[in-house]
């Protein structure tokens, strides 16, 4: 069922969303953007990817379970929130280095805090996506 | 005196355990403790006779409220009695419920019984002694319900619990009004400030809720129905709460607040009426029972009608002839509630009709009934004769109306001696019969019931005891002091003496005709039958079907019916905000704020009630999902064109996976079907559609008005030095309001979860282990 | 912060760990305990110090986002920890399998997170997205497990609530275009020099509307009877004592620090609303023969009873308020819980179905009798305090016809409690009886232990009323005092 | 603008209450989701509409130059929109589930579990 093409273009396809999905969480602080869009982007990658090949294919490609990547997210979050409350401030006090990568830019907790939201989106995205594939094809057997 | 209440409710909860190690003793184990506390009271009788004794305990679980406790001379007589009885009835249950299952339960049940009775009656706080008198209630509503098996029990209990509940609820009111009023719950102060209480406007109110109370309570009419009813309970509780203890629950609170809200007008017509109804039905209604215990049951209503009376007339003679007859009744009922319980035994039957004979079978039991049939009927050297002397002495005092009193009470007393006789002459006197199953009863079940038949002639023979115990009782109920003077014989011939001969001899009559009157007596009995019991017991069949239909009305399962009743409680509630508090009018320059609409913005604008309209007339999935996304894409572009290029990204992105969801969740569900008849589509609109009306105008008004909102300038101002980002949106989103966003993302979070577990975890199907991750 | 950390965090790791049941169990039971220990230390702060207030991010106050803790909001999150613990102990030895392979413990964990910090924080905006996490997180456990009946209700529950979200932006939004600012103590300070041209009362009734959805009052409580009696007791137990209070909570939290502009008309509707939802709850259920459903319907009418504390307005009466709170929250859960215990006992949840438990379980029967008759406001018991309180100041406010609806309510819910009483408890065994398996030790500690424990403070609360009084008398200064707030919000001089 | 917007927004929530009165469960979602959009619009309406000046900070700058749209709203309904989101496929995949479980699109159908039992 699944075309020839479609498969080529994901091959194609894939690592670029992938890349653009990176792209978006980056300059998101600077221009619209973002973490959440970011995250969006990388799962419709996955999303495709799993319709061209299979829902099986694509977890493993993802390595990781999609729960598994939903609590890594919050966890970041959440742990960018800590070096604030340790220095003594409140929670979720934000903290910069001073120097300047290349590329990303700044490092600091807000960055973390962001990928974290980016990877919550995707787990949770797919998992959505995946149960339901899962659940039709159950339902059809 | 709190030592006294709590050692009785530790020892309830130890009961059990007692019992399942000593079964034979339990009964007169539990007898120690009200005996001892009966002594106690005996030697603290000087104190208590004199000024009182009072102690108060650092508890209040709300202001006002506090745990204040005082023996004067009425709460003395209570609690000897209380006391006294307690002890004999523990050690007569010893041997009335031997054998029996969990009879644990029933002693532990009686002495919290007793703890919360004598917390009544020693409480001097209104708030404290109303949680006592609660507690009589539940332990009550327990013990009636002992065969809990059966039906009638059931009945019974539910019966005595709401008559007493919803009294005692009423009565709360009343205490509290009183407490706003007086200022206090300390009945001492209240007594000390009966004027302020008797001036107040809520004066009525305050009397029709102690009413309330105290006539459930004390079975008055026409609450006097769940009495007789609550017979079914073990003798041992009828004889102890339901004749002797709890049923005067209602009497001594007349009595104690007497001092403060007694001695009006008011006070008098309202409990006169209620006591003399009483009496007289009670006392009618006893005279065709063929129930012992039910017959001693409308006894005792009718004697309780009678304390109420005497109460309600208020005098110095009425208080006296009150605490007279309060003493006389707890030891003759209590003795003939006994002897009752002791025939059931040895012969398996209460019925009057099937006894006869039983003296030479029973003697000592017929010598306890004896002492106190005598006292009930009044004569002379028993205790009971000196408070019917009372009873007619101050009925004969009392100021307007004395012939009618005397001659109701008169009536009433009549009963009395023809119960006296039924209990006496007709079960023990003539020709033995023989029964089956006749076995000899246990030394307590006679011997408890001998010491009050005893005591009854004791007092009689020493007249300053009793004029000593009663006269105090009717000093705190009178409000001054009180001396009473009692005789052993009368010197002289006296009015009183004459009523009391024509009393005696009156019953004696109506004894021996009793069969001639059975006609009357059924048909008076069909109508209290139908009366206020049956009210009673139509209200509570009743009151689940009505609850039923109510509640079906409202919750009748269907979703469009709830969202209904919310927007329509949302139009009336604002509709009556404007209507009444003034509601805003339209914003005037509406034209002129129209004018600035671009023509591109009009097109959008279109669009968008386009898609919607279409949304609305949508009959297929598709149709309806395409038009949504159009609305929702015109929304984007909304975003986009006010300068929110975030927004309209994340709705676009939104917009795009939420089709995809949609087709890929509902594809197989059935077409779009209409289903409302037109009528409802017409109601549905017209709501809808003032609700839409609504919001327009809420948004108009709004931005009509000033608005300087310092958030937007400091975020804009902040963002890039503090913030080191140049899209304040996202230096809003995941520094400034960071904590917003995780929360959105948990929201995320728990979404994936719950929407996994609704698709992969179903009844009936088996998960595997191991199968199930994600 | 910590009551919201400490179990989020525990709920992270769950998620991480998915599937490993025992690890769950393990993680929930040491995030209530540390919930319960953090809930502790706040309270004692709170009372100590004052009203503590925490910039998140350290941004400057009506700019970023604080939470304020102050007393009522602390003696909430020690009632939500309590409550938490207690039916996480009981879920261990009730759950199935599935649901606590499918994320129980997490969901609750996650609940009582939204729970924390709805009583937290102090930022409009902000409590609707706790709002959404403790919806979304009571919706995924309504329907976790999946039966017919579940999944009925779950629609209704999730369609009025979406409902409240709705009405409850909208005022949001109103309220910002109004203002420009979402700090609650900044609205309050604002609002109150609200001249007569802004529409304050008719955005009150957007609150009004939301929060009375949310907290079950007349005629917007459909979705509560619809649901609550669908799920697990380890499930409604929590439900029934926490998510509606919230509801009040939040509707206190806005009429006495933002809408109080005009509560002759704004309170005396709550007011009314209070009387109506008394009796319409009470006679609710008086309808149902399903235990569950009686005591949901009970909850219902005993909302009414906070909400007019709220409504006299005066600090006794909303000390009641908060009182009454604290003592239906462990009454409610006791009784689900004893509810469980029943069907476990007597296998049916039905009242016909049952009989006879009062011979054959004394302790069972204890456990019931206890806080039904502090439901029905029986003295000494708690729930008798917390009336004895609105009652006096109804009274004292000469409101007759509301104090004698709320008396005959009183007797009415004892009559319903007696007609469990009499029929579970008392009667000949019932028919269901026969399919009862004995139980295990571990169960049976776990079971009754928690339930016991909830009893045993009821009782404790009972006893010591005094204390507990004080404490919610000093909370409700606190709440009919905004100066202090606003203070403790934005600096002193504010 | 305003003013169209406001009439709008009006219809939006008229017809979201609308389809939430109707029987079918499908209709039932797609009035939560026009309840969503509406809400967002409103909020953004009601904090009053700049055309085309998004909230960026220019590069090199400090702040930004009057007049440019409100932030504040708009992480507002960012966040609004995302938890809508997550709200819309729970109830996407609910709605389904009770459709398997009842066998029936009609919401007038979902009653088991909430009708007092007449007959008691």
């Amino acid at each position: 069922m699944t075309s020839i093409i479609l498969v080529v273009a994901t091959r194609l396809i894939f690592p670029l969303m992938l890349m653009f999905s990176l792209f978006l969480l980056l300059r998101g602080h600077d221009a619209p953007g973002g973490g959440f869009v970011g995250g969006l982007m990388a799962a419709s990658a996955f999303a495709l990817f799993a319709l061209a090949t299979s829902v099986t294919r694509a977890r493993d490609a993802l390595r990781r379970s999609t729960f598994r990547l939903i609590g890594i997210g919050l966890l970041f979050a959440f742990v960018s929130g800590l070096p604030g409350l340790f220095a003594g401030s409140p929670f979720l006090r934000a903290l910069w280095t001073s120097t300047e990568l290349p590329v990303i830019g700044k490092l600091s907790s807000v960055l973390l805090f962001d990928t974290g939201v980016l990877l919550v989106v995707v787990g949770v995205t797919l998992t959505i996506v995946f149960a339901m594939a899962e659940a039709d094809e159950e339902e059809e057997e | 005196m709190l030592n006294a209440v709590l050692a009785a409710f530790v020892l309830a909860f130890a009961a059990p355990l007692v019992a399942r190690h000593m079964p034979r003793q339990v009964g007169t184990i539990a007898a120690l403790l009200p005996a001892g506390i009966f002594v106690w009271l005996l030697n603290q009788a000087e104190m208590a006779l004199g000024p009182g004794v009072v102690e108060r305990w650092p508890w209040s679980p709300l202001p006002g409220v506090a745990l204040t406790f005082r023996l004067d001379g009425l709460s003395l007589l209570m609690a000897l009695i209380i006391s006294g009885v307690g002890a004999l009835i523990l050690f007569y249950a010893g041997a009335y419920m031997h054998g029996q299952a969990q009879a644990g339960r029933l002693y532990a049940l009686l002495l919290a019984f007793m703890a919360s009775m004598l917390g009544l009656v020693l409480a001097d706080n209104l708030i404290a002694l109303f949680v006592f008198w609660e507690l009589t209630s539940i332990t009550s509503f327990l013990l009636i319900g002992w065969h809990f098996q059966e039906e009638r029990s059931r009945a019974a209990a539910l019966q005595a619990l709401i008559v007493t509940g919803g009294g005692g609820l009423a009565l709360l009111a009343g205490f509290v009004l009183i407490g706003l009023v007086g200022g206090t719950w300390e009945i001492a102060e209240l007594s000390a400030q009966a004027g302020t209480l008797q001036d107040s406007v809520v004066y009525l109110p305050i009397l029709l809720l102690l009413w309330l109370g105290a006539a459930s309570k004390s079975a008055q009419f026409p609450f006097h129905f769940w009495l007789p009813g609550a017979m079914v309970a073990p003798t041992p509780v009828s004889a102890y709460l339901h004749s002797a203890t709890m049923v005067k629950a209602g009497v001594y609170l007349l009595a104690r607040l007497s001092p403060a809200l007694g001695g009006t007008s008011e006070w008098s017509l309202l409990f006169m009426v209620t006591g003399l109804v009483t009496l007289l039905l009670g006392g009618w209604l006893s005279l065709k029972q063929n129930d012992m215990k039910r017959m001693l049951a409308y006894s005792t209503v009718s004697s309780l009608g009678l304390l109420v009376t005497l109460l309600g007339l208020g005098t110095k003679l009425a208080t006296e002839a009150a605490a007279l007859y309060l003493l006389a009744h707890a030891l003759f009922k209590g003795a003939l509630f006994m002897v009752a319980g002791a025939i059931d035994h040895a012969t398996g039957t209460r019925d009057l009709r099937r006894l006869r004979g039983l003296a030479g079978a029973l003697p000592t039991s017929a010598l306890a009934a004896g002492l106190a049939g005598l006292s009930m009927a009044g004569l002379p050297l028993l205790a009971g004769f000196a408070a019917k002397e009372f009873i007619y002495e101050a009925a004969l005092f009392s100021g307007g109306g004395v012939w009618i009193l005397t001659l109701l009470l008169l009536a009433g007393n009549v009963a009395f001696v023809v119960v006296a006789q039924q209990m006496t002459l007709r079960i023990f006197a003539g020709a033995s019969l023989s029964f089956e199953s006749f076995h000899a009863p246990a030394i307590p079940l006679w011997l408890a019931a001998l010491v009050p038949g005893a005591l009854g002639l004791a007092l009689g023979l020493l007249p300053d005891v009793t004029a000593t115990l009663a006269g105090a009782a009717a000093r705190a109920i009178y409000g001054a002091p009180v001396t009473i003077h009692l005789f052993v014989l009368p010197g002289s011939v006296t009015p009183m003496l004459l009523l009391s001969a024509l009393t005696i001899a009156a019953g004696i009559l109506l004894y021996r005709r009793r069969v001639q009157l059975e006609p009357w007596l059924n048909w008076l009995d069909q109508g209290a039958r139908l009366g206020p019991e049956g009210a009673f017991q139509r209200l509570v069949e009743g009151l689940p079907h009505f609850a039923a239909r109510v509640t079906a009305l409202q919750q009748n399962g269907r979703l469009r019916s709830y969202v209904l009743w919310i927007v329509g409680t949302w139009l009336l509630l604002l509709g009556l905000t404007w209507a009444l508090r003034g509601g805003p009018g339209l914003p005037a320059n509406l034209l002129v704020r129209l004018s600035d609409l671009r023509f591109h913005e009009l097109i959008l604008v279109l669009v968008i009630l386009a898609g919607l309209a279409s949304v609305m007339l949508a009959n297929t999935l598709m149709t309806l999902i395409v038009s949504l996304g159009v609305v929702g894409i015109g929304t984007a572009i909304v975003f986009i064109l006010f300068g929110a290029p975030d927004l309209a990204m994340t709705q676009f992105s939104i917009e795009t996976l939420g089709v995809i969801l949609f087709v890929l969740v509902l594809y197989r569900l059935p077409g779009v079907v209409r289903l409302s008849p037109r009528r409802t589509v017409l109601r549905d609109s017209i709501l809808t559609g003032l609700a839409g009306a609504v919001i327009t105008l809420m948004i108009l008004i709004i931005t009509d008005l000033p608005l300087v909102s310092p958030l937007k300038t400091w975020f804009a101002g902040a963002s890039e030095p503090l913030g080191h980002g140049h899209n304040v949106v996202n230096v809003i989103l995941v520094d400034f309001r960071a904590i917003d966003t995780l929360g959105e993302i948990t929201v995320l979070g728990i979404a994936a979860i719950g929407i996994f577990a609704l698709l992969k975890l179903r009844p009936g199907r088996k998960v595997a282990e191991g199968k199930d991750g994600p | 912060m910590l009551p919201i950390l400490i179990p989020f965090l525990m709920a992270i790791l769950s998620i991480i760990n998915w599937g490993n049941r025992v690890l769950h169990r393990f993680l929930a039971l040491a995030g209530s305990v540390g919930l319960l220990f953090a809930a502790l230390a706040l309270l004692t702060t709170v009372n100590e110090q004052g009203i503590l207030s925490s910039n998140i991010g350290d941004w400057p106050a009506p700019f970023g986002i604080v939470l304020v803790a102050d007393l009522p909001a602390a003696i909430m999150i020690l009632m939500a920890a309590i409550v938490g613990l207690a039916v996480l102990v009981y879920a261990t030895a009730s759950m199935d399998k599935g649901r606590e392979r499918f994320g129980y413990y997490p969901l609750i964990l996650l609940l009582l997170m939204g729970m924390c910090g709805a009583f937290l924080t102090g930022d409009l905006f902000n409590l609707y997205v706790w709002f959404e996490i403790m919806l979304i997180a009571s919706f995924a456990l309504l329907a976790l497990g999946g039966s017919r009946a579940q999944l009925e209700g779950s629609v209704k529950y999730f369609a009025l609530n979406l409902l409240v979200s709705a009405f409850m932006l909208t005022g949001i939004g109103l309220l910002y275009g109004m203002t420009g600012s979402l700090n609650l103590a900044a609205l309050a300070q604002t609002l109150r020099a609200a001249g007569p041209e802004q529409p304050v009362t008719t955005v009150a009734i957007f609150f009004m509307i939301a929060f009375g959805i949310k907290a079950a009052m007349f005629p917007l409580y459909f979705w509560l009877p619809a649901s609550y009696h669908t799920p697990p007791v380890a499930v409604s137990a929590i439900f029934a004592g926490l998510l509606t209070k919230v509801g009040v909570f939040a509707l206190i939290r806005v009429f006495t620090l933002l809408f109080v502009q005009d509560t002759a008309w704004t309170h005396g509707l709550l007011l009314a609303g209070a009387a109506l939802t008394m009796l319409s709850g009470v006679l609710g259920a008086m309808a149902f023969d399903d235990i569950r459903r009686i005591f949901a319907f009970h909850i219902i009418s005993q909302i009414a009873y906070m909400v007019l504390g709220l409504a006299l307005f005066v600090p006794m009466a909303l000390a009641g308020t908060i009182f009454y709170m604290v003592h239906h929250i462990l009454v409610i859960v006791s009784l689900f819980l004893v509810s469980g215990l029943i069907a476990r006992a007597g296998g049916s949840y039905f009242k016909a179905q049952l009989g006879g438990l009062y011979g054959t379980r004394p302790l069972l029967a204890l456990l019931f009798l206890v806080p039904a008759l502090s439901l029905s406001g029986v003295p000494p018991l708690s729930g008798f305090w917390a009336k004895l309180t609105l009652l006096r100041v109804t009274l004292a406010q000469e409101l007759w016809l509301v104090a004698a609806i709320a008396l005959l309510v009183g007797l009415l819910t004892l009559f319903s409690m007696v007609r469990i009483w009499l029929s579970a408890f008392w009667g000949p065994p019932g028919p269901a009886a026969a399919s009862v398996t004995p139980m295990r030790a571990g169960e049976r500690r776990a079971l009754y232990g928690s339930t016991l424990a909830l009893v045993t403070l009821t009782l404790a609360l009972s006893l010591f009323a005094g204390p507990a009084f004080e404490l919610a008398e000093r909370a409700s200064e606190q709440l009919l005092d905004p100066a202090g707030y606003i203070a403790a919000v934005l600096g002193e001089g504010s | 603008m305003e003013v169209a917007l406001a009439i709008v927004i009006g219809a939006l929530y008229a017809a979201g209450l609308y389809m939430m009165l109707r029987r079918s469960m499908v209709k039932l979602i797609a009035g939560l989701v026009l309840l969503g959009y509406a809400s967002n619009l409103l909020i953004f309406v009601v904090s009053r509409l700049t055309r085309a000046r998004p909230p960026l900070v220019p590069e090199g700058a400090q702040g930004i130059a009057e007049p440019f749209a409100d932030p504040v709203p708009q992480a507002l309904i960012l966040t609004a929109i995302v938890i809508g989101f997550g709200l819309q496929a729970f109830a996407l995949v609910l709605v389904r589930r009770a459709y398997q479980a009842v066998n029936n699109d009609d919401l007038d159908q979902v009653t088991a579990s909430d009708r007092p039992d007449l007959q008691q």
